[in-house]
């Protein structure tokens, strides 16, 4: 199995939700994190030369899935996290080896 | 009349009350816009009153209260407050003054929300200058300096005009000159701290009492009714907005608020004259009405962005037509419409007009010219990471 | 007696802070339960005022303090605030009618806390008028309004039998009707915001000047007296609880403010009754007393959940008893125990037990009724969402 | 002179407003710190204000106004409060008594910021009534009790040598006894959570209206005085020490809110005795000059954590001196050094610089003396998981 | 090496940790995530028709731990996090190259 | 490529932001934690006998990287966020099989 990753922007959590579950993706963990991307983050030019580079809030969403799952998921998460803007955010896919259920015994 | 210890007493803490709305304001908005522009709403809130506060005892007192010019402005008799002195007619000049200050400090910081997480800091307060001298001075000698609307015999007992319609119209005016928020409508740009919007919607309730009841200028009678009315409002006005959006889904914390705040706002310039069951009507309807223009608003894909032109613009413009209707002569010493005083309902009706054209006219006009002189709001990188940092340098954690 | 500005500066502003308390309740528990119901809580507070609001106007102040029926009810005189004026005998009728407001809004607020997790608002808000108007209301009339126990002598400055017994009571009887709370004793609920739990203790100790203060209903010496004992005694209350609970672990700073309401609520029906050196005792003792109770109800397994039974049941009954005992004629006019009049404290004892059983089996009653018609609780899977989610649609960020 | 309605309606209510500023000092200062010690400086303040009510009402009011031993300390004739009645002159005695109470519980509060994150909870205990009988009580016997400042003429109109040079001067002695926190100056100690700071500087604000004006102890024209230039200065210093952080980066709100802070405490001395425009002068240097003993204090590495000497110290001393330059006849009396009268700034000074010394002295020997009888320090690793766990068995989520 | 991520209750930290501590399973880190299962989350019922669909508080463990402690540090942790009741979690198991302290030298 | 996750001290984040800027290395998601380490966290002598064990906050650092810069970057970390105290934290790395560009076409 895979985990795939998403850092988004906060506020297209809520779109990114509702595509992943229109399409059946149901099972996610939501944590908020900071991030800084390529681009040094963002550059704000203060004073003419001042930069500040500084971390800005983003929504992290994991789903551990089968691995026939991971590209629409993927697709699912870049279609509906889209801006075309900077800080857009990045997928990544991880290995997994295996998934217990708490409740359930396996 | 020499100066009286209650009453004295009264304004002094009134003044205090009333204060702390500023800043109840700037925790009000700063729960309902995202987390990465929370400090800057609530410092927004204090740079209001910091510059208003100075403003008034150097320009901003004497344009409101000077000697009349024209029903429009107040003349120059006391800049620097010159001639302000600690005696006075039953509460000491100075103290009448200080309480106006609290007024017209609140009243920038209402104004703030139109264009939360997108406004220069420095233009900010370029424009609240401007602001408070150009637009909420001359309302305020229009009603309670001896200005026009006052000889006209407008009612407005504690600011629904000068306060409220004034900040609403204008955040309306400031919100189109300034623009959308990025991604406004596109994605969700919802609450993020409903707690604080609580508790500073809370400090408005408690606050309001002062700014309310304190506008009578005594301990008396007078100042109970204003007190009665403006929390009976305040409750109406909470019930009705959380009905009316439990019907279209769940009955939200922050309707229940912006309910109290409605009722607030539009029983403001009817506390002095209208009574405790008007007043039930006037809340409650005033809960369904402003909830009615905020969805108008977002329908419209306008980004008013935290609505103070739904609650305070619409709901002041309410009050003002109510206290035209609902005034009885048993407590404020005029009739309204329903006692048979049709003339005042107009009289209302002109004036909270006049003053709502004036306000976003006026509003429109300063910020095309903050604009084109020194830019209204910050870059695209600058909204992006938020204001919070990008205007303070400040974030708050996690 | 005319109207005294003084007095009615004193009593607007005190409704002011009494008005607080209510939020600051919200604020107090939200702190304690988890962060799924921190928005609800805080939310219940403001339909509390606001429903009590409407309902004190219309009807609860007449229930309340209408000509005395019988010894148990006021009649309909003062229906829809009927003769309730601006004038009035020191400070305006009107002026009196909303401060109780403000006491009635409060208590209902402290109630919501033995439900805290599991209430359907609408069954709440149902709840929440029957309570105030069948149980609130008549220990109201009993205490301050001509009942039974005003004429038998009994003592309850400021309402340690009216508020907190029949909060503190009530919680308990509510608390058994919906049962515990899913997993309670299974897994630890621990209080998860404790700065707003603070924040809300800070708003509560504030606003208990006014309450008890104000209720001398007027700025004079007995008024002083009561601000003075309530600080003590709040003082008190907080360093035996803390020091308590340091024997058996940490001095956790939930158990300082839990032990200054406790001497909040103690001190309150003999504020106007005993002296500061009592006032040490009396807060000093509620803190162990309320402490001892807090772990009894642990023990005993109840999921009285945020120990309204604990603080202010039995905080109020001993402070109705401790009345009986310190009360000194020098301060109130009347003596008890220690200064040789043990019929004060019989007559002490039968009011806080007749309110105490009084407040248990009126809620016990209504409870089960607003259960059997429309159910108080929601469902498991809305209660392990949490009432932030189901019942309001918001969600605290993280 | 009978009791006064008015003056005891204000003083009652002024005693609740500054009592509200020792949680807003807990607050202000707990979103200063690292999570770890947020609730931990909140609860230092609540058990400053719990311990002084106990000292103030046995002992501390005595020592304080008891009558006058050599200028230095007050008599035991007000020994648990002995003598001291609903009656007085124009306020009941009770009341002033606990007005000045409100006073010595918030000046123990702010000396908490200089140990922030390191002291034991229980040596803070000890050691803080201590201080409060060995500094504050005699400082305000001084000042105000007939004492050796008082019969020299120094003038303090609300405490900003009692209050401000005792509690800035004295935190910095105990942060030289206790030492620096690990690690400072090697990692960042940032402000983690603004919010809650810019909300207890609200309520400092909000409170320091009835501190200033209060201290007029009649609801007059003097108190209208003080609580317009209170809010000049708090403003005036607001802009300043934004204005000048802007220079150096970026305008913080922490700037904004220190800003206004400083200017509060400078003018807390004068604020009988200075006139509005007087006040903008000093609230607007006492910005420039508290920023700078701010840049001072960390260049020199001295971890004074929360920079109560640069705020109180420096701005109570500012204060004092601007006291002896700016006071005018007409408003409190006693003319300054621009008035033509030199001799009040020497007093000034030396009362400023001998209540620094005191200060800074007999907190150096207390702290000494506590540290080695009891260690003033958490150890090491109580330390690294933050005072919240170690000392109160507490955290706050996330 | 594994690393072993649970996602629970966040009401069962307190009993979860105590278990693992008392199998000497010290060293962890902790977040606060919000998630959604296989059962959509939590479906509440809203006047008769409205679906809500939404996320809800959990707690997330990791413990990075040699292979042969995974079986039963899982173990430990079904046992102590489970009440049988649908949202009790969810645990992954995911593979880590390699460990490095940063106070020690490796 | 792999992940490289490090738990620092919260008060150490400035200090290697800036250090592994100062080498090129930006893009990273930061989150808040709690954890505790191999010397069960830490132990705070209460009473002469309690022990209290509990968690305390740290900041989690994650940063997706191609293989030859793991070393560097561990390196970096390693010098930045050090004290020699106690709890100075932990690096993990881990693999990462795939990352995708949200704004970008990969
Ligand atoms: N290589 C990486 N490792 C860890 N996190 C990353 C990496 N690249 C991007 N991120 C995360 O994704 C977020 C968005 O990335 P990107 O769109 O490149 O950002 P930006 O445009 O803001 O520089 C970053 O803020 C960061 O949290
Ligand atoms: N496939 C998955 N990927 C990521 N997170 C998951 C997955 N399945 C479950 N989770 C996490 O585990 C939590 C509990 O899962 P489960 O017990 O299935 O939840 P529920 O019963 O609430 O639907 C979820 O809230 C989510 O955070
Ligand atoms: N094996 C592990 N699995 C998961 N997290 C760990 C592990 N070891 C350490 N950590 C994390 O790293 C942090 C610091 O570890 P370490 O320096 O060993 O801590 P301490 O000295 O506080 O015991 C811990 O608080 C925890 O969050």
């Amino acid at each position: 199995m895979k985990q795939v990753t998403a850092i988004i922007r906060p506020e297209k959590l809520e779109e990114v939700k509702t595509a992943l579950e229109d399409r059946g993706y149901f099972p996610m963990t939501i944590s908020e994190v900071k991030g800084r991307g390529a681009q040094k983050g963002i550059c704000i030019q203060y004073r003419g030369s001042q930069i500040k580079v500084d971390t800005i809030p983003k929504v992290e969403i994991y789903m551990v899935v089968n691995d026939e799952d991971v590209r629409p998921i993927t697709d699912t998460i870049r279609k509906s996290a889209r801006t075309g803007k900077f800080g857009d955010g990045k997928i990544f896919v991880s290995p997994i080896e295996e998934v217990i259920g708490i409740r359930t015994d396996e | 009349m020499p100066i009286s210890a209650g009453d004295t007493a009264f304004i002094i803490i009134c003044t205090a009350l009333v204060m702390l709305m500023t800043p109840g304001v700037g925790l009000f908005y700063g729960g309902m816009v995202r987390r990465k522009n929370l400090i800057s709403m609530i410092a927004m809130s204090f740079v209001s009153f910091a510059i208003v506060s100075i403003q008034w005892v150097t320009v901003g007192y004497t344009l409101s209260f000077g000697s009349d010019i024209a029903g429009f402005i107040g003349g120059l008799d006391h800049l620097f407050l010159n001639g302000v002195g600690m005696d006075g007619d039953g509460i000491p000049d100075m103290l009448f003054m200080v309480f106006q200050l609290a007024f017209a400090g609140v009243t920038l910081a209402i104004l703030t929300s139109g264009v939360a997480g997108r406004i220069k800091l420095s233009s900010f307060m370029v424009l609240g200058v401007l602001w408070t001298t150009l637009v909420y001075d001359p309302l305020a000698h229009w009603a309670w300096g001896g200005g026009w609307a006052h000889s006209l015999g407008a009612l407005d007992f504690a600011g629904g005009t000068v306060v409220h319609i004034s900040s609403g119209f204008g955040a309306l005016a400031l919100a189109l000159v300034i623009g959308n928020r990025v991604g406004f409508g596109k994605y969700s740009m919802e609450a993020e701290n409903v707690p604080i919007t609580l508790l500073g919607g809370a400090m408005l309730w408690f606050g309001w009492f002062a700014f309310n009841a304190g506008s009578a200028l005594a301990a008396d009678g007078l100042a109970v009714n204003a007190l009665v009315v403006t929390n009976i409002s305040a409750a109406s006005g909470a019930i009705t907005w959380m009905l009316a959006s439990w019907i279209k889904g769940k009955p939200s914390s922050l309707g229940l608020i912006s309910g109290a705040v409605a009722g607030l706002v539009a029983i403001t310039p009817g506390s002095g004259f209208v009574g405790p069951m008007a007043a039930i009507f006037i809340g409650g309807s005033a809960g369904l009405l402003c909830y009615s223009a905020l969805l108008f608003r977002v329908r419209k894909g306008l980004d008013e962005s935290l609505d103070a032109w739904a609650v305070h613009g619409v709901g002041g413009f309410w009050g003002a037509i109510a206290t035209g209707i609902f005034a009885t002569a048993a407590i404020g010493g005029v009739n309204g419409l329903l006692y048979g005083n049709p003339g005042q309902f107009v009289i209302q009706l002109v004036d909270a007009s006049v003053a709502a054209i004036y306000a976003f006219g006026m509003t429109y006009i300063l910020a095309k010219l903050v604009d084109k002189i020194m830019g209204l709001r910050v870059t695209e990188e600058e909204e992006y990471v938020g204001l919070d940092i990008s205007q303070h340098g400040e974030s708050t954690i996690a």
